[in-house]
């Protein structure tokens, strides 16, 4: 009887999500799930984060110890990749540096925001069952791992010790003149592949962004009652929609010069590597601008989320509400705005016409100043809360701290005079460290414990957390702070042995003490995988709203089965009511509570 | 927690063993060796390591015509384990500057070998501290000799500058080598291609120093014009040093060749070749050495450098002219290498010809001349302006007179006169400048 | 927050410790750079030690907050009028206020009548190939049979606006002289005239400052700024050597070797 | 706190391991990385002379002693070597028609047969004057022609010390590029009619090629030696050594396809030896 009862039940709610369990691989392989889809992306980036860290750290460690065996490489690559008498060769190292920045930025930062939160979090916040396109949602995912393929081939292919070695900006003509580079042939037009394979993945993500968030909220989920978090996603999925094909474009020419003789970016009569004169009337400065067109915006595709997440994060953690909710959108979408019309500050030296250079510096000058906004908000958000310090606090806070850095030190190379001395030294490397790693990285390691409850339906060790943000802090600003002072003494980027010019000999010692704190970094993230992982099994069990938040997402429970919602929510108010004096008994006020007339 | 902090040993482990483990660099045998029977093979490289070392155990073979950087003194005094020597130096400086090179260079102890090396040497106290007891064979006042530091510090600079792409061993095959269109130099037959010295003669140091200084224009050979001139002669000498290695290999491979190349030696005992193989090289190490001393020494010697005998012909139209008709003669034929019209393009280039050292008969599957080396070499179009042995007036003379070593182009020095000589470098020069006339069919 | 204290000291020391500009800005330029640079310091780290104060100072507060609940507060129309605005105003000056040293530097329009183009330096992987007119001629936009050619080793009259010719042979480059404050790419296939003014004898370092491949650390050059009357006997030396016909005097290149001559430097 | 004292403990270990001895001086490659020495090298007491390489080896072993006696043979091709298609046709020359191969076909020598596959250009000859061998005054050099872009004769034996005179009987300039393995390379031009003389210090222990550089075709084969112990065939495969000291000699025999062949051969004293036909099989000379 109850047996039978229980099984009704049981069809009841299967019916419910409208919905009957799919198999193990429809389940968790190639899950159409939006939640399913973001742990993929979130198991994935993390795997490429300690992918391109390993490949920082082998730049790192040439820059310490220039020409030494390089730990490791011989045992890990049988002697590949070029290396003599132990000591590896200078076009390894721009190998080395080329692939950081594609794997890192490609496929970590990138997908780990707007995939792996953005998939997880956008239909749960705004209160729908699902993305718009499930099927579309999943691919998104599986469009990552060709990308992956192609620069792992990249890798490898071309006698297993070439790779793109032209900088993750691949300038022509280095890039497009098949003799002028190391990575003669196959590995930079793989390269360029994986790119357009990134490009479709997030595409497809984009688009279904735009169309769930549009459509698919909860009742009474006014745009201005979603939470900061879905607005950035929001802009985010824009920016990408508009940005993206730019790139793609100009990948497939770049392809195309380099394999079926087309002539977009090489001009004429160049003789390289002692090959016959160049044909052709081609502009390397149109490469620039192509790529720039997308990858200055794709600068905010990379922060923009992290700003959300973390509006969403602080407010909960100081129990206040944001302070200028309203300020904080309209600054997101000023950046959005701006983020079109400032790429030309890539390329003051280039030798673009000069009025150009004017005009590009006013708005780089002007989109300071949304991010100067909601700086200020933030601090006002902190002002006057009740702060419980955990993981996700000291993130956050680290997040803001490390942003205003980024952003400070993006007025020298806003500021066109001094750009030219800076342009292309280490102080660029500095500054948009501690903008994308400083910044958005913070933001993600205060995101994984914030969310990981709604994930796996456990907490995360928070002392673990703390001992791993306080190595990575440590070792970030270790490692990323000097470089300002090496921007400062003229230490150009992408050097394999800058020692042998004399006026940089002196700063060996500090690149040791840099590369050192490197290592401890890199170290420190082994902690997070391993929290991450253990927590899964051995965390505390969490409840349906671990952090007293207010957000659609806590009214689901945790993990959230097929379909999120067991209650369908309905929304009363915007996200941020904390401390509302019309809960008395408490701190909070879900965006799905009535209030109880008394 | 523990479990973790397991993993991280296991990590540290791992980081420290991948630092212990690091490969220290070698020298590698040539081809002619590796095709001997392995007996010969373990000869020659025993050979090689006691004439030359390896590359972190240098061996200092003081009868070969190298500076392998010698500092002399006596000693002071004596104390405590320490010995307090006055080196004759140029300046403490310079000895100071060079301690990490010092570190490890031989001593010699009243002209005797006395199998001590430095371990350290203050430049101001003078005081000189070798490995194992050196109070016991340092007496007050005894000559001493510091031996070598001259070729550590040529060594670690070519490890530093030059070796991918000339490799360890100086064959020209370094990691980076393999993108490059134009080869690095194989220094080990001791043939480099732009020289000041006649055609049978090893380049001179001047020369090597020149290349180092100038690079290679239109081939990835940079210039290390801001190299100090202590360095780039360091590196010289060490560039020096690996050719006679190579040219002692290639020596001892051809006394072998004969009789220990595989089929040669099948069907012999391995004891036998070995002890046949040690009474054939007896002595023969020190008498290659003798040669490669001559060969090496005659190289610095005026006599043999390539000095025209009459002085520039002034560069006007009509030795241009004249220049021009000995271009296309039939007498001198530089077009058939370089064209009609100076482009690089003679018909001579369209041949496919042997494989240097290839099988009988087997022909090249690319049309183009050779140089020794077995690679295909390009006559150079001389409308770029680009000289790659250098661009003032005896430069372009020597390439004709004495013609480029190891390559098709030939020495003129026999059968033309100076004024000949004169008359096609002004037209060598003169034509980057003039519009070109398209090249007809030959 | 004990990082920024931490940043603020690294900053105060590093001018002492060499992790500051190599050397004074050596040309008239390089000084306005300089010294924007220093003002939008000050600017910058105003508002550095200012926000971290306030962010330390909330925070601070925030931990011992006895209040049984947080301020319920939505923000202040009036506060982000303010903070907004400021910044806006800063940032134009900031902008404004440089605009002169960028046109001095770039636009052709404004550049200095009275220059005297020295050299042609053509970057190409990896070196810097350099040509000169010959002593006493113009230079001319295509080489000519008397030019002067040499690597890596540029050498001007010091105190006077020289400009120079920029061109790549292959891929892309940047001359890069951080003595001088000088960054400019050398794009392929355009010929870019860059400007300067030495204010000291002395040699100035000269790198490569875009990505030209797996030798782009190798291009290491010098600028080498002289009095004129050694200028001049420097490039009488070169066309002695470069005419050198195995006759001449043995010092001019006789001897075989490249002489570079130590910098005598005035700095 | 276990966790952060290993992790300085990971620190440490890499500094340690990847750092040491290194923080004052830029040190380049693996070679600093270890401690390096330099050692002197002993020179052996021992001077040039092979005395002792002259006792032990095949060279020679003075059995029953004897007369010098002359040892001789036959060079055959052991089966049948497919024709080989000249160079060139008459008159059909890459380079300078008008001279090369105006009257007759330029043929290719890398294997010349006689009527019943007699082997010519092949090399016989000792490495070294065996020991008690007579002193005989160095016969002069046979001269090398040039002759309608073709080098006569295109195998032939030259002594050191003698002068070796090349010619050119052609109207067009020729260069001779030799690559000896002893002696010094040398590339000269010959202009039309001129002679060129050429002196080799050194014996050579192979048959080395020579060619020119303009006509790429034209190539012969020079062994020099100290000696007069080496023979050279001509189509009648034929050779003979005069006066070989009796006991057990090395005969090295060399062809420019088939390389090189060693063979013991004992002369008794008084009269000649004669090896009869020496086969070399068809499968040495390297036909496809």
């Amino acid at each position: 009887m109850s047996n039978s009862h229980a099984v009704a039940v049981q069809e009841h709610q299967d019916h419910h999500a409208g919905h009957h369990e799919p198999g193990f691989i429809g389940k968790y392989v190639f899950s159409k799930d939006h939640k399913i889809i973001g742990i993929q992306f979130l198991m994935t980036t993390l795997l490429m984060l300690l992918v391109g860290g390993a490949l920082a750290l082998g730049v790192r460690f040439q820059l310490a110890w220039p020409w030494r065996a390089m730990p490791l490489i011989h045992t890990l690559t049988g002697g590949l990749f070029g290396s003599e008498g132990g000591q590896i060769s200078p076009e390894f190292y721009t190998m080395l540096f080329t692939m950081h920045a594609s794997v890192m930025i490609f496929l970590v930062i990138i997908p780990i925001l707007a995939g792996a939160f953005g998939n997880f979090l956008i239909p749960l916040m705004i209160g729908a069952d699902d993305m718009a396109f499930p099927t579309l949602n999943m691919l998104s995912y599986w469009f990552m791992w060709p990308a992956i393929f192609c620069f792992g081939l990249s890798f490898t292919i071309g006698g297993l010790n070439a790779a793109p070695a032209n900088g993750w900006t691949s300038y022509p003509v280095l890039s497009a003149v098949v003799d002028a580079s190391p990575s003669a042939g196959a590995p930079q037009t793989w390269w360029l592949i994986g790119l357009t394979f990134v490009g479709v993945s997030s595409m497809m993500g984009s688009v279904n962004y735009m169309t769930t968030i549009i459509n698919m909220r909860a009742p009474g989920m006014t745009l201005f009652r979603m939470p900061l978090t879905i607005w950035s996603m929001f802009i985010t999925a824009i920016l990408q929609a508009f940005a993206l094909p730019v790139l793609t474009a100009a990948g497939f020419m770049l392809v195309a010069e380099r394999t079926l003789g087309f002539k977009f970016f090489v001009p004429g009569n160049l003789v390289i590597n002692d090959g016959a004169p160049t044909i052709g009337g081609g502009q390397p400065l149109l490469w620039q601008h192509l790529f720039w067109f997308y990858s200055h915006p794709a600068v905010y595709i990379m922060l923009l989320p992290a700003m959300g997440m973390v509006s969403d994060m602080l407010a909960c953690k100081v129990r206040k509400p944001i302070f200028g909710y309203k300020p904080m959108v309209y600054s997101m979408a000023a950046i959005a705005g701006l983020g079109f019309i400032v790429w030309g500050h890539h390329m003051f030296t280039s030798g673009m016409n000069p009025a150009l250079g004017m005009t590009f510096m006013i708005s780089t000058m002007m989109i300071a100043l949304p991010s100067a906004v909601k700086v200020f908000n933030w601090i006002g958000t902190i002002w006057g809360g009740k702060i419980s310090f955990d993981t996700v606090t000291l993130n956050c806070v680290a997040f803001i701290s490390m942003f205003i850095v980024g952003g400070l030190s993006g007025i020298w190379m806003a500021s066109v005079p001094t750009d030219i001395y800076f342009h292309d030294t280490y102080y660029i490397v500095a500054h948009f460290h501690y903008v994308l790693f400083g910044a958005t990285l913070f933001g993600c390691f205060g995101a994984i414990p914030f969310w990981y409850p709604k994930m796996f339906g456990r907490k995360m060790n928070d002392t673990l957390g703390k001992l791993h943000f306080l190595l990575t802090f440590i070792g970030f600003n270790g490692t990323f702070f000097p470089m300002h002072m090496l921007g400062i003494a003229g230490f150009p980027r992408r050097y394999a042995d800058p020692y042998i010019h004399p006026y940089m000999e002196h700063l060996l010692p500090m690149n040791r003490f840099m590369t050192l704190c490197a290592i401890l970094m890199g170290l420190a993230q082994l902690i997070l995988i391993y929290n991450f992982v253990s927590s899964w099994f051995i965390g505390e069990r969490a409840s349906r709203n671990p952090w007293n938040a207010n957000g659609l997402e806590w009214t689901a429970p945790s993990p959230p089965g097929h379909g999120n919602f067991d209650i369908a929510p309905i929304c009363y108010r915007g996200p941020y009511e904390y401390s509302s004096p019309l809960n008395p008994s408490d701190d909070f006020l879900m965006q799905t509570d009535q209030i109880v007339a008394r | 927690m523990r479990s973790y902090s397991h993993a991280l040993l296991v990590v540290a482990v791992l980081m420290a063993g991948g630092c212990q483990s690091q490969r220290a660099p070698e020298f590698v045998l040539n081809s002619q060796t590796k095709a001997l029977v392995p007996a010969a093979q373990d000869a020659v490289r025993n050979e090689l390591q006691s004439a030359f070392g390896t590359p972190t155990k240098l061996t200092v073979w003081e009868s070969l015509p190298v500076d392998f950087g010698k500092f002399e003194g006596k000693v002071t005094s004596v104390s405590d384990g320490r010995a307090f020597v006055k080196l004759a130096v140029a300046s403490p400086n310079a000895a100071a500057r060079r301690l990490p090179e010092m570190k490890g260079a031989a001593v010699k102890i009243k002209g005797a070998d006395s199998g001590l090396v430095v371990a350290s040497y203050n430049a101001e106290t003078g005081a000189l501290g070798t490995t194992g007891s050196d109070a016991a064979v340092l007496t007050a006042d005894a000559d001493v000799s510091v031996i070598g530091d001259g070729l550590q510090f040529g060594r670690d600079l070519y490890l530093r500058h030059c070796m991918h792409c000339h490799g360890v061993s100086g064959d020209g095959d370094g990691p980076t080598a393999k993108y490059f269109a134009v080869r690095p130099r194989d220094y080990r037959k001791g043939t480099f291609k732009f020289t000041s010295t006649k055609p049978t003669i090893r380049p001179s140091r001047d020369d090597i120093k020149r290349i180092i200084k100038l690079g290679v224009p239109g081939t990835y050979m940079p210039s290390f014009m801001l190299l100090p001139d202590d360095e780039v002669i360091a590196i010289g000498e060490y560039v020096r040093w690996l050719a006679m290695r190579g040219e002692l290999e290639n020596k001892l491979d051809v006394e072998l060749g004969n009789d220990y190349s595989p089929d040669a030696a099948k069907d012999r005992q391995l004891k036998e070749v070995k002890q046949e193989i040690e009474s054939k090289l007896s002595g023969k190490v020190t008498e290659f050495g003798t040669e490669l001393t001559e060969d090496w020494n005659n190289a610095e010697d005026e006599g043999n450098v390539v000095t025209p005998v009459t002085a520039r012909v002034p560069s006007d139209a009509d030795s241009i002219e004249r220049g021009r008709k000995l271009f296309i003669s039939d007498k001198v034929k530089c077009f058939s290498c370089h064209g009609e019209t100076g482009r690089g393009n003679g018909v001579s280039t369209e041949d496919f010809n042997d494989i240097p050292g290839g099988k009988p008969g087997e022909k090249s599957k690319v049309a183009g001349l050779f140089d020794i080396w077995g690679n295909v070499v390009k006559p150079r179009d001389l409308t770029t302006g680009i000289y790659r042995g250098g661009r003032r007036p005896v430069d372009i003379y020597r390439r004709i007179a004495a013609g480029i070593k190891g390559t098709p182009m030939q020495a003129f020095g026999g059968s033309l006169k100076d004024e000949e000589i004169w008359d096609i470098t002004n037209y060598v020069f003169s034509l980057p400048y003039q519009n070109k006339p398209a090249a007809k069919h030959h | 927050m004990f990082w920024p204290i931490v940043a603020i000291v690294v900053l105060a020391i590093s001018p002492a410790m060499g992790w500051w500009f190599p050397t004074e800005a050596f040309s008239p330029l390089g000084k306005q750079i300089d010294n924007l640079f220093y003002m939008i310091l000050i600017i910058v780290g105003i508002t550095f030690i200012g926000t971290h104060i306030g962010l330390g100072y909330v925070l601070w507060k925030g931990v011992d907050n006895k209040a049984p609940k947080a301020w319920f507060s939505h923000g202040s129309h009036n506060l982000e009028m303010l903070w907004s605005i400021a910044p806006a105003g800063i940032l134009m000056f900031i902008s404004l206020y440089q605009l002169d040293v960028w046109t001095k530097y770039r636009v052709q329009s404004k550049f200095p009548k009275d220059m005297i183009t020295v050299a042609e330096v053509t970057a190409r992987q990896f070196e810097w190939r350099i040509r000169y007119p010959a002593p006493g001629k113009k230079l001319q936009p295509t080489p000519q049979p008397d030019d002067l050619y040499t690597v890596n080793d540029l050498h001007v009259p010091v105190n006077q606006r020289i400009l120079i010719r920029l061109r790549s042979g292959d891929v892309q480059h940047s001359f890069f002289v951080p003595g001088l404050r000088i960054k400019q790419d050398a794009v392929p296939g355009t010929i870019i005239p860059v400007w300067f003014e030495t204010l000291a004898e002395g040699d100035y370092d000269l790198t490569c400052a875009e990505l030209c491949g797996w030798g782009h650390y190798k291009m290491r050059g010098r600028v080498l700024a002289q009095r004129e009357s050694e200028y001049h006997a420097y490039l009488k030396q070169l066309a002695a050597d470069q005419a050198y016909d195995g006759h001449g005097d043995a010092r001019t290149g006789g001897a075989d070797v490249v002489k570079v001559e130590k910098a005598t430097d005035k700095k | 706190m276990r966790i952060e004292t290993t992790l300085i403990g990971v620190l440490g270990l890499s500094l340690v391991g990847c750092g040491s001895e290194t923080l004052n001086s830029i040190d380049p490659g693996g070679g600093a990385s270890t401690a390096t020495v330099v050692s002197l090298r002993k020179e052996s007491s021992t001077t040039g002379n092979d005395t002792n390489a002259e006792k032990t080896g095949a060279e020679v072993a003075i059995q029953g002693g004897g007369d010098p006696a002359s040892v001789l043979g036959r060079i055959v091709l052991d089966g049948t070597a497919p024709q080989l298609p000249a160079l060139f046709s008459k008159g059909g020359a890459k380079a300078d028609p008008t001279v090369c191969a105006k009257d007759a076909a330029i043929p290719d020598e890398s294997l010349v047969l006689g009527g019943g596959g007699e082997i010519a250009n092949v090399f016989i000859y000792l490495d070294k004057a065996p020991a008690g061998a007579p002193t005989v005054e160095p016969k002069d050099n046979s001269l090398l022609d040039q002759v309608a872009c073709v080098f006569k004769p295109h195998a032939l034996f030259v002594q050191t010390g003698k002068p070796f005179v090349l010619k050119n009987s052609d109207p067009v300039p020729h260069n001779v590029q030799t690559t000896p393995q002893k002696n010094a390379a040398e590339n000269n031009n010959m202009n039309p009619g001129s002679t060129m003389e050429l002196k080799f210090k050194k014996p050579e222990k192979q048959p080395f090629e020579s060619k020119c550089a303009i006509h790429a075709w034209m190539k012969f084969y020079t062994l020099v030696l100290d000696h007069p112990y080496a023979a050279v065939t001509d189509t009648t495969g034929k050779f003979e050594i005069p006066n070989l000291p009796a006991g057990e000699h090395q005969l090295r025999i060399w062809h420019e396809r088939a390389g090189m062949i060693s063979q013991k051969v004992k002369i008794a004293g008084g009269k000649p030896t004669d090896l009869g036909d020496i086969k070399i099989p068809v499968a040495k000379m390297g036909f496809k």
